[in-house]
């Protein structure tokens, strides 16, 4: 399936993108998953993805744990903690 | 009244203060947040999720209506480059009852720091720069408001 | 910076928040009461015990400022002839802390309530007038502060 | 002992002056004492200091309960709770 992933803040300076469609394969279930993926992909992409606990995530532009299924998404988004206001 | 702008211009404490003065509920609170220069700071970028950051806000902003009885709310939300003394974000809050104004104003920036799309980085004078990170702190403030 | 104003002119909140915000705190909060036409209100009177008052209201400031860390303060308390939508009162707080300008603006107002020596008589379109009555809310509020 | 009092509110109203100048009777010895004393004089007195429990004072320009002391006070001010802000 087709989903339009979007980065920000020091991930999409790690990854060099600000994101970018890709077909997920099937046995990516969860936000977690996808983050896996991601950081097999080696250079910034290790180095952004690398520790889970470092990211956050919105599917469909809401927050969601990475546990989220993403079955059905449109954009996932991964990004650092907010630190707007 | 609702009024959420998130946009690059700089606005006016003022107008919007006046403006919530003026719906007749006779209690109006207002924060400002705005760059601080210590530690030799130039600049500040804010970044954002265009797509979602408005509709972050009015999801913030359903809260406050739902838990308050309130006449009026603004948020008002910067992005782009912003130097020292510059206002970052401005809620306001107009309610008949003083403690739903100010509290409603205090849920509010509370929920910005933690519940909206924004990311902060800081430039400094010396020609370091760093991605600001989520304190823990925000994160209690927030979690205060669920109980 | 320490602002107190008793007296019967009108005041810019506009201004005052423009001051407290060239501070280089980072968070500024401010809390505006004007007078609710409801009811039929035609105006309302503020008396107050002149050569109490200012000395009360830097008391209540003085409070504030051992409680919380704060850059700038402001209190402004009209007295005499109000109408509707008038503003009667405004707090003001400058902090490099959000929670502490927030709080400190909830705390002087909820002071300003029950600890200084203001009265308000309202009258109304009927010609009515009464005494406005302290209210057990008020006490409550501002005992919330001494724990 | 020769005291300013200070009427506020509807007190001053019922009293029909903003204040006065007294020579308090030994017997005094507090601020209760005094209302109880200033109810006695009827009329407008009465009226207004009737029911301690509606007033508070203020001694030398500072809030104090009614059982404070008027012991050496130069200026005492009667009047209902406060309802400013």
């Amino acid at each position: 399936m087709a989903v339009q992933l979007l980065y920000f803040a020091w991930v999409r300076e790690a990854v060099g993108r600000d994101g970018e469609s890709v077909d997920l394969p099937e046995t990516i279930a969860t936000v977690a998953d996808l983050v896996g993926w991601l950081a097999a992909r080696g250079d910034g992409y290790a180095q952004a993805f690398a520790d889970p606990a470092r990211l956050r995530a919105a599917v469909d532009q809401s927050f969601v744990q990475l546990d989220a299924s993403v079955t059905g998404a449109r954009e996932i988004a991964l990004f650092p903690p907010v630190t707007g206001g | 009244m609702r009024r959420i702008i998130v946009g690059a211009a700089d606005f006016d404490s003022a107008a919007l203060l006046a403006d919530l003065e003026a719906l007749g509920g006779g209690a109006v609170a207002s924060f400002t947040g705005l760059v601080r220069g210590e530690g030799g700071l130039s600049s500040m970028r804010l970044d954002h999720y265009p797509a979602m950051t408005e509709h972050a806000l009015a999801d913030i902003a359903a809260r406050a209506e739902a838990r308050w009885s309130l006449l009026g709310l603004v948020i008002i939300h910067r992005v782009g480059e912003l130097r020292p003394g510059d206002r970052i974000v401005f809620v306001g809050t107009a309610s008949a009852h003083r403690a739903a104004a100010l509290e409603a104003c205090h849920f509010l920036i509370d929920w910005l720091k933690t519940e909206a799309p924004f990311w902060k980085k800081e430039a400094y004078c010396d020609g370091q720069s760093r991605w600001v990170e989520a304190r823990a702190d925000d994160d209690r403030a927030k979690a205060r408001w669920d109980a």
